[in-house]
């Protein structure tokens, strides 16, 4: 062992934008996602689709739904791992739908607990962990990289998940302070998926002043920079989904772009439409 | 029967079989069970604890989207709901999609936390607003959770309950007849043999419903409320 | 299945003191306690010394401390499994010292994160947690329940800690609401506890009026009423150790508690100080 | 020399084993690691990350207990610091006790997390300000962790380096000499072909100990900060 070893933290991002932090996923990453309740970055998801991203590999937390809908519609996707894609109240995601169809993207299928599980196992830095239920489903079939095995404390069998650990996290949420923790409330989620990740990008409402840590009030609640390697602010980032005790997400516009994708043209125009909107 | 009246029969039918647990907790996309779990709760004076997933103000969940899922693994959650693409004459249910699970010729939104929860939630209430042959099948095309001895599904037109392995229709909502079940059923199925009409919600359940259950639904669910404060 | 089940939670205690929080906690029960910088119910240990509670399992969170020392030094307890014993800066806990040299009490060895593994074992309602590290230490041959298996997916061996599921979490923490909502900010360690616990009875420095869970500031750092049975008032609750954000340890005290429990009379003339003391 | 330049040369000693690191741990009741790290951070212009346990101003932790340990096996600390009470030629520590394990003559704390985070984490600096016979032995009674190839052992006498499975001597502090440090041990040591004098703190770490050091110190070791200002 060499004295001091290469840091294993990446650079900071320095000065990001959405721009930039879209710039730093690279096409072919594994991407986690939240789902449309629990913090997305809409506003880079746009960039990905302006720089043509390609072969991004999502990850749901552990459901995927708008920002995947868009990235598949836009040809950004090749795989993706979830428990579930949807609009929401607005139904079917019908890009991901169509490229479904067109054998255009690739389904991983899960289920909730074994994405927080396969996500657990990374924050551990184990190569699995143990789960509960979910034997006797089919869903088992699917899944050749998992494997059932005896208990070795109990009678029965366990499911065992291999640890799941995206390249990058992208999220948003309400808060950021100067030195780059990230407050996330109750979205624990993130907090789990950031320690998985091995980057974490961020877009936030506003960057305040006051350090985050310093008050156990808000520390508790906030990822610190250690996880985080690049915030841009970005107000209203998240739109037209919302974002928990900000703002909601935009109905009207989710079920006009339900609607809209149902064909590609539709597609394309609203999403030519929203790339020329900011 | 109206379809008001028909969720009313669902909602109180649902609720009668909350009495007495500690926690329910209710998933996205859920009115009448979210209804339900909160009648539940007015009933029995605020002792059960609701968790309606996606509500800021009726969720006690404060460790992210893991809880609800160790919280049922420690045996804290007494019931949750699930619905069902398909729901078959055993029980099971399928969330996935239709045809070869690897293309399906139709898909569904996903399995969500149904093929864990199925097996840890000791009451798993299946809810189908939808009573007809294509959702209840006799065998559905992908298990995505198996069925299990004494689960309950609450459907529009009545309620069955798995026993020796299969549905057995338990009551039958008000204004159904047993041919007219088995016309809009894709399983065959006996009837219980105490089986009976489905209780109408009574004037205290219908009270709450119009009061603090709207109330406490306007959050997330707005246009149900708004029926429901209708009566 | 009989409907309904009956509820696998336990009753909330009704209007608790210390006194009854005490009374909560069976003789031979095992005891999740927090080490002294965590949120230590000196207030309740002391009436479990007055109601002389016997047979005590006590589990640290990873770690023991003043706490575990008072109880051990009154006979309370039969079993301690923990990382470390120790009083801070005052060192060597000493009535544990004294008890361990006549055989009065058994000793589980563990580290740090086996404890947290188990505990979040027990929060999975899994079986075991597979632990990186360990291997290699001596401290593995005093441990015949873990076990040692092929790692199913990678080279090498992991170490397989089976679930820690104690009867009861006891605490202190600064604040709870009238609904049994426990807010203990960053001390994150007492909510992992609380989940892996069958029952979890606190204090708190005060009962605020507000719900804790209305504002995502404080319920980020808040345990649902859902894993709470029995909250006490007890204003000073931790002391003579510190409560974080609140008030610091009596280091005098401590230190004074040191030296004297050398003895097995200076113990009793500390205790016996401390119990008519309030 | 006396006691406080021992220290100084310390905590020198290990600040430059830092430099370029990201991040660095310290546990509870190690002031000389805590200064050390505090010194590295400041000659780094804060790019290094440091959290002090039981403190609540230099901890970036907020997940529990559990973080710590997390967050090495995940790669993300560089660095963490072990004490001893034995510690042997090979590197070995023993933080239980002396005798048979299962009933020690002697007890120590316990193994806190050691086990786990010596063979995790990347650099573990041992840590001894009592260099002696009795402490450090040519094997331990029980191994909490075992050495590992390149761990350093930073003593009030000198510094050592596992290689090729035992500590060799790297470099002694200022006025010790090859037969005081092997009267002082207790294993035998080659020393390195190009071991020299540890080099003392130059008046930039000096001026940051007794400044920006010294301050941050003074939440979880105020005693230890007051003697760092005095200089």
């Amino acid at each position: 062992m060499s004295w001091p070893p290469s840091s294993p933290c990446p650079e900071v991002l320095s000065a990001p934008t959405p721009i930039t932090l879209a710039a730093a996923i690279p096409d072919g990453a594994s991407l986690a996602l939240a789902p449309d309740y629990s913090g997305c970055s809409l506003v880079t998801i746009r960039e990905l689709i302006r720089r043509r991203a390609r072969g991004l590999r999502l990850i749901g937390l552990p459901q995927l739904g708008l920002q995947a809908d868009l990235l598949i519609g836009a040809g950004c996707v090749a795989t993706i791992e979830t428990a579930a894609i949807c609009l929401g109240e607005a139904g079917i995601a019908p890009a991901f739908e169509r490229a479904r169809r067109a054998g255009e993207v690739q389904i991983i299928e899960s289920t909730c607990p074994a994405i927080h599980a396969g996500l657990t196992a990374a924050e551990k830095g184990i190569s699995h962990l143990p789960l509960a239920g979910v034997i006797g489903s089919d869903l088992v079939d699917l899944r050749p990289d998992w494997r059932i095995a005896d208990d070795p404390f109990a009678t029965g069998q366990l499911l065992l998940v291999p640890a799941i650990r995206p390249d990058i996290l992208l999220c948003h949420a309400a808060l950021a302070d100067n030195a780059g923790n990230l407050w996330i409330g109750v979205r624990r989620e993130l907090m789990l998926a950031a320690h998985a990740s091995r980057r974490t990008l961020a877009t936030v409402e506003e960057v305040v002043d006051h350090d985050l840590l310093a008050d156990d009030v808000w520390a508790a609640g906030t990822i610190p920079a250690l996880y985080v390697d690049g915030i841009a602010e970005a107000p209203n980032g998240a739109a037209p989904v919302g974002l928990r005790g900000r703002y909601p997400s935009d109905r009207a516009r989710l079920h006009a772009y339900a609607e809209a994708a149902r064909t590609a043209e539709g597609f394309n125009r609203f999403l030519n439409a929203w790339l020329g909107d900011g | 029967m109206a379809e008001q009246g028909r969720r009313l029969v669902m909602i109180a039918a649902i609720a009668r079989r909350l009495a007495g647990l500690r926690h329910v907790a209710v998933g996205a996309a859920s009115p009448i069970p979210a209804a339900a779990s909160l009648l539940a709760r007015a009933l029995s004076d605020d002792s059960v604890t609701v968790s309606i997933l996606g509500s800021a103000h009726h969720s006690s969940f404060t460790d992210g989207g893991r809880e609800l899922f160790d919280c049922a693994a420690q045996g804290r959650l007494d019931a949750f709901f699930l619905s069902g693409a398909q729901i078959d004459a055993t029980g099971a249910v399928n969330l996935l999609g239709l045809g070869d699970p690897m293309a399906p010729t139709r898909r569904f939104l996903g399995n969500f936390g149904a093929p864990y929860l199925a097996s840890l939630v000791p009451n798993v209430i299946l809810c189908r607003t939808d009573h007809g042959p294509e959702t209840l099948v006799e065998k559905v095309d992908f298990v995505t959770a198996p069925g299990r001895e004494g689960r309950r599904l609450v459907t529009d037109r009545c309620v069955f309950v798995v026993e020796e392995g299969r549905f057995r229709l338990e009551t039958r909502h008000p204004g159904e007849t047993l041919e007219s079940l088995r016309a809009a059923t894709g399983f065959n199925f006996e009837a219980k043999p105490d089986a009976g009409i489905t209780e109408a919600p009574d004037n205290t359940m219908l009270s709450l419903l119009r009061g603090p259950v709207a109330q406490a639904m306007h959050e997330v669910y707005p246009a149900f409320a708004a029926e429901l404060e209708r009566g």
